[in-house]
């Protein structure tokens, strides 16, 4: 029995949050955020040197043949960091043309996805849930529109849900409209996309079970990436507690302050067994896995917007400056708990999969 | 039990209504005129009584006695017929009660009408950076030089703080004294060199306050209010005059108003979100909530009215008012759903609808900061309003 | 314009809360919760020395004729002391009689219970609400089961809830069978009544709106009552606080339980706003009163409940302990909260009443 | 991640069962030769090495080496069988570990084999009136008056008080010494005039603990482990040892299977409570907690496994499980309505179903209470787990 992590995977999250720290500097990530790119190249570049985008692609296909769960973990240290880039869709689409039949399609793009070089994000539409999908695609073209697409701008390609939940992979060129929105997570400024006969290939006809299983893939992620977002908040409110005087006392003395930040970690740290579990249900293909997936999602993504509620509470004024920064993660817990449905949407799929 | 105003208010009612339909007509009036329109209001308003009630007429207010149920009947007149009543800000909210009370007769004539005309707007300069709730630990020096008061510091958290020609500030005289003895509050032209001031962005990426540094910046000897090291106490009264302006039910009504206008635009399940069991009884939850703030706002102005002392319940609304705001915030971000991922148009030009919400969501965060963290508001009904023993940290802090 | 008690109104409230606690004694009222009775007549002479129980009934019929908001403060001063007896079920019937067109029920029995000589209780059955009553009565005998009837063997009227919402008083005799309940709420024990072509008269038929404003009434006074209990739990609470020391300190220093104590009080004293709003909502019956009464009983009782486990809390093992007597309040929150229907059905009712 | 036991631990799972299959058939016996019955399979079990593990060979245990594996899957199969464990209570769990860590020979040898017959059995005397977490400010006195301990004083909280033979106590012997130095930990043999105790009569109306009074009670003056005025330092090993065996992740995901029976049983607006949308999303609004906790000891669990330090995670496990279960139990009292009204059967008889969950709400309460209560939880959480300053208050109390 082996429930921790061990070294291999603490190095994959210490390495990735140092690189990525070191790169993404507060000036270069606030700089992104009072821009108007949807892409931020140095921290990419760090995720791709590390190899990590080919974490979960199988050793036969070239990549680490590793599971969800040290995709998630990957994940978690960019929702901490606050990387900006769709390295969701990335992994999805890395999963995605790892599992399909379609060996056109994984031989044309599978090796660059993996090596960083070809960016790839996301496009379900909808309300996010596969059988609300509606992108038409014929397996040579697609037609339809998305909203909500990260970094839009920079992709080649577009892992898009199409009708009645099936996968197809969009090329990005003149076929392809972009119109971005006024994102509330300036990290992650998203795009109402147009496909109009856009070059498309099938990855996964509607009723593939592996289309299930993707958008649960992306689910444990998301709850990964807010996990790491919580925990970022949480440790920042512990030392400013700790530093920040008051009544000539460190503000972390008082009981009330303490408590507050008792029930953060609490917030916290139970939670990432939860992701645990989960990514390693999926790994495991176990029965629990899709509800489990749903239960993670619904759950971190609640303890994240209360994490960053109250780390702003915490420090008072300056938390609520958009200079300090808490702001960037707040922001973050709103695109996480949106994204992929909101978590009563998932709490009422995890009931009706429990059959309740 | 009564919650009608009763016949004599009803009776000065019809008066200021008169007055204001006689005398209010903007929609007249050029745009290059309005300012001037406005003074010209307000002072024929002062003039029937309506408007700065409780300063003297010697400084240019209508001197009434005080009324509690007149004052509320003409800020509801006032406000339904959208006509401007006393400039707004913390020159009349905070600083010209001071001065009423603790001012020179010099202060005043000099200070008073400018404030009311709107000449004067000032700011306030008590939070520093690291003050936080402690607002005692001021470390901006003021030494007299001559017939001057040579200031050097930093001063944060300034609402208005763009337009502000002056700030009433507590500053440090007496570095030998005690912490709260040391204090003295001094007024500040923010006119001149020794000033600069610097915008302070917010989470909803709007800029509400200001910092302002010190840089051997000059006041008057014989602007300090109270004596020299009284500044603690002097300051102490207004900010008590704050805490009460604060809470408003109408505002928190008008919020949960919103919300349930919200509930029935979103769809939920393919019906409209209100016709949905979860929204329903969050909406009745929060309301059970709304509806005790609304009467007991009715309580305190009862009590008010009558002269008779509402109690603990006068502390705990600027609290209730961020709670339940926070819970309407958090509900409405349920509602929103993906609307929440767009943000809200800029300040300014208009906004789709729902995502309007985003403000609102980050606008109560903003509410527990502002005013004193919801901390200070539970030792304050802890100890003031149970007789709970003060705390030992900050009792060691003093 | 006057929302804040007068001083008869507070003169009604000290007084009575001065008798009650002055007769029951907490020996009595122990004595009462461990015995087989469910009814104690020192407290119930007392409110009956005081005429309260005519406060409500006009004065042309030998009352006070005041109003709900006065019974609701005697109903707060009862819950504060936690005192037995059908006192609803009695303020109820007299409302009842004062109302009906049956003169021949009002001379019988009106004045005996305006005097409090005899004993009512309510008898409502089903799932609480008017449209779920199922006695059937043809005005002069009755028959039918309720459960939940407070104080029934005490009783000699039964102010009871007949099919299709109407209202019938049933007197007790041969043909009511009680069958008592091992009740939670020791100091309130209900039993099982079983009508058997009981003696009963009509008070309202069917389709009567005063059904309605009785029901409502009802509301408003366990909303009072559950106000008073929580009135109790906070105060006994402070008192604590400031008496049990703790590492040298008295507790109520700590700002962990300085801050759970401004939280019970912030539970109660603003909710009292809405006690009284009700109460004079009923009184001046306004167009909100119906809605404004199932609010108050909701958040009310949601209230008592979440300050008796507060105050259990903050007392550490003393609390917990039956004889030290919160116990009492906590098994009164608990009947509080389920009588005349939970928190969640009055707020759905609310929810239609106002056309959502 | 591999949340198996792995192959050696399922053929140790084998053993175990072929184990209990042959020696536990207790349908076979007469209730009277029952005691004797377990008494043998509690040896028989021991000398197999699955009881008393921790325990030398020399007072009767069986003396294996630790492993957490082997400990969980004889606890798993000795419960699925139903078969008895070490005998329960203060006296396995706190004081045997204590003697073998600071107890003398003599003491070891006194005391461990009658208390593993289950012969002795142990109340804890920390709690006094007035104590409440406030563990060392003991007010019961001890004196030696020759080769004995003349105790005065009284205890509180002691569950198993009613069966208890012995007490292991905190006293205070130095009164002149600091706070926590005038402790020394003392046994006492409960049969004898100067003790008498009375039950505590508890919210659910049983009595789960007892009250102890000392009037001259006795005790030998070798019957004290660790040095005088090293009380407080003996008891704190046992008090961890305590701490960290009251959470359970079983427990917990057993109560959370009865909340979801309750909710499939009661009905809501005419169909099944779990139909209903506001259970549905409380029902696995909780179960993202309860698999949190779940997972949480998996975690613990391996870390133990593999000798490694599981952190924070370790310091929450018990405030968890009260909080969860507090949640779960206020959901309970949601879906039960009018049947909580009605009070569970007494305890030994059969409750009736819905109404037994108003003792799981009330136990709720208690829980909050026992092993520490939530605020103390929290602040441990805070000062160890987050590293931030102790209390002040806390620290001038010392």
């Amino acid at each position: 029995m082996r429930f921790h992590l061990d070294s291999d995977q603490i190095a994959i999250q210490d390495t990735l949050f140092g690189v990525v720290s070191e790169v993404l500097t507060r000036e270069k990530l606030d700089a992104f955020i009072d821009g108007e790119g949807d892409f931020e190249p140095d921290s990419w570049a760090a995720v791709s040197e590390l190899e990590f985008f080919g974490l979960m692609v199988p050793e036969a296909l070239g990549g680490s043949g590793l599971g969800l769960l040290e995709a998630a973990l990957v994940s978690e240290s960019l929702g901490r960091a606050a990387a900006p880039g769709p390295f969701i869709g990335q992994f999805l689409t890395a999963i995605a043309l790892s599992s399909t039949t379609n060996e056109t399609a994984r031989d044309a793009f599978l090796d660059g996805v993996a090596k960083g070089k070809t960016v790839s994000t996301f496009a379900f539409g909808g309300n996010w849930l596969p059988e609300s999908w509606s992108v038409e695609s014929d397996g040579k073209s697609a037609r339809g529109e998305v909203r909500f697409v990260p970094s839009a701008n920079a992709a080649s390609l577009f892992l898009t849900g199409t009708k009645n939940g099936g996968i197809a992979l969009i090329e990005a060129g003149d076929e392809v409209a972009i119109n971005r929105h006024r994102s509330t997570d300036r990290s992650r400024p998203a795009s109402a996309v147009k496909f109009d006969e856009a070059a498309a290939h099938t990855l996964f006809e509607p009723g593939d079970p592996l289309v299930q299983r993707l958008f649960d893939a992306a689910l444990v992620l998301i709850a990964a990436d807010a996990l790491g977002g919580a925990q970022y908040c949480a440790d920042l409110s512990v030392s400013y507690a700790k530093e920040r005087e008051q009544f000539g006392q460190p503000i972390g003395r008082f009981q009330a302050l303490k408590h507050q930040l008792s029930t953060m970690a609490l917030n916290v740290e139970p939670s990432r067994s939860l992701v645990w579990y989960a990514a390693h249900a999926w790994d495991e293909e176990q029965k629990d896995a899709s509800r489990t997936a749903a239960l993670a999602k619904a759950h971190l993504c609640d303890r994240f917007v209360e994490v960053t509620r109250d780390a702003i509470a915490a420090h008072g004024g300056i938390g609520y400056t958009w200079e300090y920064g808490l702001n960037i993660w707040f922001r973050r817990s709103v695109f996480d708990r949106a994204v992929l449905g909101s978590p009563s949407v998932h709490r009422e799929r995890a009931a009706t999969l429990a059959g309740w | 039990m009564d919650l009608s105003y009763g016949q004599a208010a009803e009776a000065f009612r019809k008066e200021v209504r008169a007055f204001i339909k006689e005398r209010w007509a903007p929609q007249s009036v050029e745009r290059s005129d309005m300012k001037a329109y406005v003074a010209a209001f307000r002072k024929a308003a002062t003039e029937a009584g309506y408007l700065y009630r409780a300063i003297p007429k010697k400084w240019g207010g209508s001197e009434q006695s005080p009324d509690v149920i007149k004052a509320q009947v003409i800020r509801e007149e006032f406000t339904r017929a959208r006509a401007p009543m006393e400039v707004p800000g913390n020159g009349m909210n905070m600083l010209v009660p001071t001065l009423l009370e603790r001012g020179t007769e010099e202060q005043k004539r000099l200070f008073i009408p400018p404030t009311m005309a709107g000449d004067y707007v000032w700011g306030q300069g008590y939070s520093e950076p690291g003050t936080g709730s402690d607002l005692a630990s001021v470390r901006t020096r003021a030494e007299l030089v001559g017939d001057k008061w040579i200031i050097n510091g930093q001063k944060i958290w300034t609402s208005q703080g763009g337009k502000a020609t002056h700030m009433f500030a507590l500053v440090r005289t007496e570095p030998d004294a005690g912490k709260h003895d040391g204090i003295s509050y001094l007024l500040i032209d923010l006119d001149q060199p020794g000033v600069s001031r610097r915008p302070i962005r917010q989470m909803t990426g709007e800029s509400g306050f200001f910092e302002f540094f010190f840089d051997n910046a000059e006041t008057p000897a014989s602007w300090i209010v109270g004596e020299r090291g009284q500044g603690w106490n002097v300051s102490r009264t207004t900010l008590k005059h704050e805490r009460a302006s604060i809470g408003s039910a109408a505002m928190l009504g008008n919020q949960f108003e919103k919300l349930v206008e919200l509930a029935k635009e979103m769809t939920r399940n393919g019906q409209p979100a209100i016709k949905d069991p979860e929204v329903r009884q969050a909406l009745t939850r929060i309301e059970g909530w709304v509806m005790s703030h609304r009467y007991s706002s009715y309580r305190i102005m009862s009590n008010a009215i009558h002269g008779d002392e509402a109690g603990i319940i006068s502390l705990m609304m600027k609290l209730l008012l961020t709670e339940i705001g926070h819970d309407i915030a958090l509900t409405a971000q349920d509602l929103i759903g993906d609307e929440g991922l767009v943000e809200p148009a800029p300040a300014g030009t208009r906004g789709r609808g729902p995502e309007k919400w985003l403000d609102q969501i980050m606008g109560s965060l903003g509410n527990s900061i502002a005013g004193g963290t919801t901390n200070i508001q539970r030792n304050i009904i802890g100890e003031r309003g149970l007789d709970l023993p003060r705390d030992l940290a900050m009792e060691r802090g003093q």
